[in-house]
């Protein structure tokens, strides 16, 4: 096994690592103070983010309505709740769960300050989703993508560069034929992704995704606002378990 | 990334030193050349520079010199992540965040903009058109000049957005109030027709006003007098235009100016053009009968046909 | 698996984990979000490589369906809608409605008729 | 890989430990025997470490040291060749382009990044750089250098004689100019073939000569005539020497004076072709002249004729003034050249001539 | 030249269509006549017509005095009509060849009355004719009006009852000639039997009714041949006849009859021009190559014509005059010559200028202003200037700088309006 592996992603990895280190060390210094109350791991919503959602909320911004039946992709018809006049209704049940174990995963990334990255190319909301990442001090990337961005990066990039440790797809898709390349390229460079997965898109990349409207603004700010609150809920008990240690 | 951090602090104590060195190496230069060190310009540098190090190079930059390491050394970025490895821009994974946010920036804009003016019709009111900016008064800035704002290399389908987007701001009825924005990317045309201010008047013996002026197309040069006050009389080289120009196509040419600035039979011209050939001749008198004309005539710098051009035709 | 660029195989998790057994990977050099993953998995696996559901989704009906076809073949125009407004029906809604108080009221008679009169009535033009 | 790497590494420290374990044993066996001596091979006694001499601190260019107020003129008293550590100015030279071979967009980001690119485009600093000493310098003639090097020469000027103040003054009383030049050239040989060229120059107002001689003087200098600035310019180079040709230059002068002033046998046998000038009274227009008035002469017979007066008036028609006008006229045509004044002119002497008023 | 006469001919339809409707406002005033003080005139100027080019009719660019013999210094700038019949007589070779087209165009022919001819016709009416005939000399840049001013004047001695005797464009005789025969009368000399025919054919037309009232005899016998022998007392048109007919002879009937004429112009019986278009070309080189050397050309002076026509330029005679042009267009020019003149000492050269030496030159300017805006004033009256903007103040700056008050480049410019 280990003579597969390829040398050069074993290598960002490690430096990845090795830049992390120092983090891990911290956090877990975090756990051990605050082991003796309780271990957010170990806790089922320790950031209380599951209750941000409401399945109307989910419903009255049109998160349900996926694509046409032509263009459906058949991984995500164990999302899709039914057909309705050739309009694929996908299942707001599981959407609701899945985006609480969405944000719960994404407040915890945030406790630990990884880098968590989003990505969209839907032109009309771009502007949206730049301006989330920037008001939750993390960042964003919804241009045309360079391939090996994150493969390559050091090459892209001119010096090692810390890689995000978690994406976030506000969209799959980067023109209507085709998947983000960033999608493959994350699952690569072992990043998990949390992602709105519509009726058309491929799920099967994504660790974490959530089945839903991926084109309407609205239901694109509602996604955005819940990530937005997912992450700030996330450094905020960090700075709050700092100084408690 | 450690090395990189270092790398980034190792530039700017290695600036500061070249600096530092220029700073004594000029005051050293001012005794030199016995001068006041406090008062010793650059263009005093260079003047000495090229007396004490006299170099007949063809190419002037491969002269020697004596600059100040800004001139010289070229920018570089400074540290884009934090101790962490954190980029410092939340654009950074793009790899042009400079641009982008500037895009970003421009798209807020225009939405305020909107949303302004949607106001404001809603309140009935109208955009005031004399605040309206001049769009043929300035250009924007090039490709080059953009990247040099912006310190990143911009494709050619990049630059081609950032102009789309951002004519769609300025051709917004109240483009006016986001003047300041948009005018960092405009490169105002008025400096220029500032310039080339008009010529004094020569007064000759019989006290009768006169210009003169030089002018040149392809190998061609041009020297002109210009008297007002006259009959549209025309010496070339001392014969008529006729002689000198027996095409009428470049006749037309000489005339072009002084039909433009509606002197034609108003004023005297006596020309002595040299070299090229006809057509080339005629351009350069084209030019130089056009630049001053007379005191009657105002600046012509509005019309873009009249933009001084060495190698390209006219008509081309 | 672990280690190799070849996403399709296992997923991010599990690649990690074969990295951390193997050794290749120390445990403090972990990825920050492992744990996180390992405490909270997704609960469907990201697998590449998984099955397709052969069944096709159930097609969404209503009984007021038939209503609603047969009005839009008697008025193909679906009027005028006022999207800002959630509480705004359709016409065709209005007419849904309409049909239903009718039809519980009576059963005598063509309702559809009946329907459309009482709209008309109201000054609803269709 | 990497940790294949690691293990083979602490393998390596382990072998080696090993083995000086080995040697020392080794070297403790050697002290309970006799050893095996093979000169030049083994250690034999003490070794005496070789003294080394301690590396001398490198001193720092003088440049460093250099106060800002110094006296340059110490520091570089005479010409020499651009010494970066004695001038103390970060000067640059040299121009570097900045290439980049198989540029495409997934290279922009080495553009502002890459470490290649770092010292690309900026030019090479003094130390070491051959083109600022292959270039001349005038280190040595600042103006502090002028300055000193006026004051030593002071004491050996002599005063500007008098009555040459101006160059209208020299020019009179000196008309002959001779330029020559000196070359230095730093080659195997010492003579430069341009240094023995001399040119002589004098305006020819200044020489005494009447039209005749003056005349004469010019059709014998030819071409080193200039008839717009009434100079002569004579360069002499056929001598190897500068003095000959010096000589032979003023010999050349004279003798050209000389012959000018000469008047030959030949020179009355001079023909209207040979004639530099059109004179009216040797060309076809005279007889022209002579016989149009002949004919109005017979034709003022008949009283009805309308004569022009002159003709009547003198007997010698061709000296009147009429035709002596005309004939200046004819002669202005051809010796000035025509243009419109010229030849109005000649018209209204023609019409003088021919026409009765 | 082709390509100059095409968009002529297209404008010459409209031009007649226009013509026809407006006829009726040719205005044209009296310019009085009668012989005035040359020279007086020339010193106190003379007042302009009134001119206002935007209203049509009130122009005055034309005199009704169509008798060339009237025309003094007051009908300077004005154009005057010639008769069909002139033209046929005097003009119809010899001017410019876009003039012809022209005139078809404009349903007349006028000529301007310019002061280079009025100065000649003055000298002639001053001239006394018992004295050696005077040779008068046009000069002028190209397209200035030479021979317009020739064609005035030839018309002028022509309804005086001269005769006149016209080469049209000398250098023809040594460019284009298709007929060249060694000189069965003199050795060296080159024949043009052909062409000699052609300027004795001219001679008749241009003459013919003169020369029969006239009825002119030889004055000695001729003997052409054994058989072919022209009598004492013969008339001068059956010796004119007879070089037609037996074109062989024609070259030497030529020199006779210029002998012929220049004793009875001598004599008193009638008065002679002579006039020459291009005279400079008389001293050039021909283009006719030697037998002997290929690198060789015949020198003007070799043909018969030539020498015969010089004879003519003589001033040994009395009762008559010559008037000639030199043309630029006349000599061989070298390619790019940057010293090319206009003026005659330069175009007749030593020779040429020693042999006519003493003439009056007669300078032909471009347009004066008056003149000019007499031009545009008859060429908007012909409906020639269409273009609306063409019949304003600051239209004709624009063509009169364009032009430079050329008189040919006027017209090629006006063309475009």
């Amino acid at each position: 096994m280990l003579k597969r592996l390829s040398s050069q992603s074993l290598r960002y990895l490690q430096r990845q690592c090795s830049l992390q280190s120092r983090l891990c060390s911290q956090t877990s210094s975090i756990e051990e103070s605050t082991q003796t109350s309780i271990n957010p791991l170990e806790h089922d919503d320790y950031f209380d983010v599951k209750r941000l959602t409401k399945k109307i909320d989910l419903f009255n911004n049109r998160v349900h309505l996926g694509h046409k039946v032509g263009t459906r992709n058949p991984y995500m018809l164990p999302y899709i709740f039914g057909n309705r006049l050739g309009v694929d209704i996908l299942d707001l049940d599981q959407t609701h769960e899945l985006m609480k174990e969405a944000l719960n995963f994404i407040a915890h990334v945030a406790y630990r300050d990884g880098i968590i990255l989003f990505i969209s190319r839907h032109l009309h909301t771009i502007p949206l989703v730049e301006k989330a990442a920037e008001e939750c001090g993390e960042y964003s990337h919804c241009r045309q993508w360079m391939t090996g961005t994150l493969t390559n990066s050091s090459v892209k990039f001119g010096a090692v560069t810390r890689l995000p440790d978690l994406c976030i797809f506000l969209s799959t898709q980067d023109t209507v034929f085709e998947q983000h390349a960033a999608v493959i390229e994350a699952a690569k460079m072992y990043i998990p992704s949390v992602a709105v997965v519509d009726s058309a898109c491929d799920p099967r990349l994504i660790t974490y995704p959530i089945p839903g409207n991926d084109d309407t603004p609205c239901a694109v700010e509602l996604y955005l606002k819940l990530f937005k609150e997912a992450i700030l809920k996330g450094k905020q008990q960090r700075m709050l378990d700092a100084n408690q240690k | 990334m450690r090395a990189y951090l270092e790398r980034a602090k190792a530039h700017d104590a290695f600036m500061q030193g070249e600096i530092s060195e220029y700073e004594i190496g000029k005051r050293h230069l001012a005794n030199i050349m016995g001068a006041d060190p406090d008062n010793f310009s650059q263009e005093d540098i260079d003047k000495a520079v090229e007396y004490l190090l006299p170099s007949g190079l063809f190419d002037k930059e491969a002269r020697p010199k004596m600059k100040h390491p800004h001139d010289v050394i070229p920018k570089r970025k400074a540290a884009e992540f934090d101790v962490d490895g954190r980029p410092f821009h939340t654009y950074f994974y793009t790899a042009k965040p400079q641009f982008f946010k500037l895009m970003h920036d421009a798209v807020f804009v225009l939405e305020s903009l909107k949303k302004e003016e949607d106001k404001m019709l809603r309140r009935g009111e109208e955009a005031n058109a004399d605040k309206k900016i001049i769009i043929g008064a300035s250009v924007w800035l090039t490709k080059p000049a953009v990247e040099e704002k912006l310190q990143e290399k911009l494709s050619d389908e990049e630059y081609d957005s950032f102009i789309r987007l951002f004519t769609r701001i300025i051709e917004h009825p109240i483009s006016y109030a986001e003047e300041t924005f948009i005018m960092q990317y405009r490169r105002v045309l008025s400096a220029e027709s500032m310039i080339s201010s008009i010529p004094e008047l020569i007064y000759d013996e019989a006290g009768r006003p006169y210009q003169e002026a030089e002018g040149a197309r392809k190998t061609s040069k041009a020297y002109v007098k210009i008297w007002s006050q006259g009959s549209g009389h025309v010496t070339v080289n001392g014969t008529d235009l006729l002689d000198c120009f027996p095409e009428i196509l470049d006749r037309e040419q000489v005339m072009s100016p002084l039909h433009f600035t509606n002197t034609l039979g108003r004023v005297d011209i006596e020309a002595r053009v040299e070299g090229g050939g006809h057509s080339s001749r005629a351009g350069a008198l084209r030019e130089e009968a056009l630049s001053p004309t007379s005191s009657e005539i105002p600046p012509l710098r509005v019309s873009p046909r009249i933009i001084k051009n060495n190698n390209v035709s006219f008509f081309g | 698996m672990a280690g190799s660029r070849a996403e399709k195989i296992g997923t991010v998790f599990t690649r990690v984990t074969g990295l951390l057994r193997s050794g290749a990977l120390k445990h403090d050099d972990r990825p920050l979000w492992y744990d996180v993953m390992a405490a909270f998995p997704p609960s469907t696996e990201p697998k590449y490589d998984r099955l397709k559901l052969q069944q096709p989704p159930r097609n969404i009906l209503y009984p007021e369906d038939n209503i609603r076809a047969k009005f839009s073949m008697a008025y193909s125009s679906p009027g005028v809608y006022d999207m800002r407004n959630p509480n705004d029906k359709s016409i065709c809604q209005k007419f849904v409605d309409k049909y239903r108080e009718i039809e519980k009221s009576t059963t005598e008679g063509d309702i559809f008729e009946a329907t459309a009169k009482a709209l008309e009535a109201e000054g609803i033009h269709l | 890989m990497a940790s294949a790497d690691q293990i083979s590494h602490e393998s390596m420290v382990n072998q080696s430990l090993r083995f000086k374990m080995a040697r020392s044993s080794v070297s403790c066996k050697y002290s309970e025997f006799s050893m095996v001596v093979i000169p030049g091979h083994n250690h034999t006694g003490d070794s005496v470490e070789r003294r080394r001499r301690p590396e001398l601190p490198v001193i720092p260019p003088r440049e460093k040291s250099m106060p800002i107020d110094q006296d340059w003129t110490t520091v570089w008293p005479t010409a020499s060749t651009f010494k970066w550590s004695a001038v103390p100015l970060p000067i640059r030279q040299g121009r570097v382009f900045v290439c980049f071979k198989n540029f495409s967009e997934s290279n922009i980001f080495n553009y502002f990044h890459s470490q290649k690119a770092e010292q690309d485009g900026i030019p090479p600093g003094k130390y070491g750089n051959l083109e600022l000493m292959k270039i001349p310098n005038f280190l040595h003639l600042t103006p502090n250098h002028i300055k000193k090097h006026c004051a030593a020469l002071k004491e050996f000027c002599t005063e500007w004689p008098e009555g040459l103040e101006t160059d209208e003054k020299c020019k009179k009383h000196f008309p002959v100019e001779v330029i020559s030049s000196d070359y230095i050239v730093d080659s195997i040989s010492l003579r430069d073939p341009r240094a023995r060229t001399v040119c002589i120059k004098i305006n020819l107002s200044s020489l005494d000569l009447d039209s005749h001689a003056k005349d004469k003087f010019i059709r014998l200098v030819g071409d080193r005539y200039n008839a717009d600035t009434g100079e002569l310019t004579l360069e002499l180079d056929r001598c190897p020497m500068k003095k000959q040709n010096h000589d032979y230059g003023i010999y050349l002068l004279s003798a050209l004076f000389k012959e000018s002033w000469k008047t030959e046998g030949w020179e009355s046998e001079k023909t209207v072709d040979d004639m530099e000038m059109y004179v009216w009274s040797m060309n076809e227009s005279k007889k022209n002249t002579q016989q149009i008035t002949e004919v109005m002469k017979k034709a003022a017979e008949n009283p009805s004729c309308k004569v022009p007066e002159y003709v009547l008036k003198s007997e010698n028609v061709l000296e009147t003034e009429p035709v002596q006008e005309y004939a200046a006229a004819v002669e202005d045509l051809h010796n000035v050249g025509e243009d419109l004044h010229s030849l109005e002119k000649y018209k209204e002497q023609v019409k003088k001539m021919l026409l009765a008023q | 030249m082709f390509s100059i006469v095409r968009p002529v001919l297209r404008r010459s339809a409209c031009a007649c269509r226009l013509i026809t409707s407006s006829s009726s406002n040719n205005s044209s005033t009296e310019q009085g006549s009668g012989t005035i003080n040359f020279n007086e005139l020339f010193q106190k100027g003379i007042e302009n017509p009134i001119r206002n080019p935007v209203k049509k009719g009130l122009a005055v660019c034309r005199t009704n005095q169509t008798d060339p013999s009237q025309h003094t210094i007051r009908h300077e700038g004005l154009y005057y009509r010639v008769a069909p019949e002139a033209i046929q007589r005097w003009m119809k070779e010899g001017l410019h060849p876009d003039i012809y087209p022209l005139f078809r165009a404009f349903n007349e022919s006028c000529l301007m009355v310019r002061r280079p001819a009025i100065e000649i016709m003055e000298c002639m009416r001053a001239a006394d004719y018992s004295l050696p005939a005077i040779r008068y000399m046009l000069y002028g840049r190209a397209g200035s009006g030479k021979s317009s001013t020739l064609a005035h004047l030839m018309h002028f001695c022509g309804s005086q009852d001269w005769v006149i005797t016209h080469v049209p464009w000398a250098p023809v005789l040594h460019r284009y000639s298709k007929e060249r025969v060694p000189s069965t009368f003199k050795e060296g000399r080159i024949d043009q039997p052909a062409d000699a025919a052609k300027w004795l054919s001219r001679l008749m037309t241009t003459n013919d009714p003169l020369l029969k009232t006239l009825n002119l005899k030889t004055h000695r016998k001729y003997i052409w041949s054994r058989r072919e022998v022209t009598e004492e007392g013969d008339a001068l048109t059956e010796l004119i006849d007879f070089g037609l007919q037996r074109v062989k002879y024609a070259p030497d009937v030529m020199g006779a009859v210029i002998r012929e004429l220049k004793l009875h112009a001598s004599s008193g019986n009638v008065k002679v021009l002579v006039a020459i278009d291009g005279v400079n070309g008389m001293w050039e080189q021909t283009r006719y190559i030697r037998e002997e050397s290929r690198h060789k050309f015949f020198h003007a002076q070799e043909l018969t014509i030539v020498q015969h026509l010089m004879e003519f330029l003589k001033n040994d005679w009395t009762g008559g005059a010559s008037v000639c042009t030199v043309d630029e267009g006349a000599t061989i020019k070298e390619m790019n010559d940057p010293l090319t003149s206009y003026m005659p000492r330069f175009l007749l050269g030593q020779k040429g200028f020693d042999f006519l030496d003493p003439f009056i030159p007669v300078h032909v300017p471009d347009y004066s202003d008056k003149e000019a805006n007499s031009c545009l004033d008859y060429y908007t009256d012909r409906k020639w200037i269409q273009h609306p903007a063409g019949l304003t103040e600051a239209g004709r700056t624009e063509m009169f700088f364009l032009s430079c008050k050329n008189p040919l480049e006027l017209y090629k410019v006006s063309r475009r309006w």
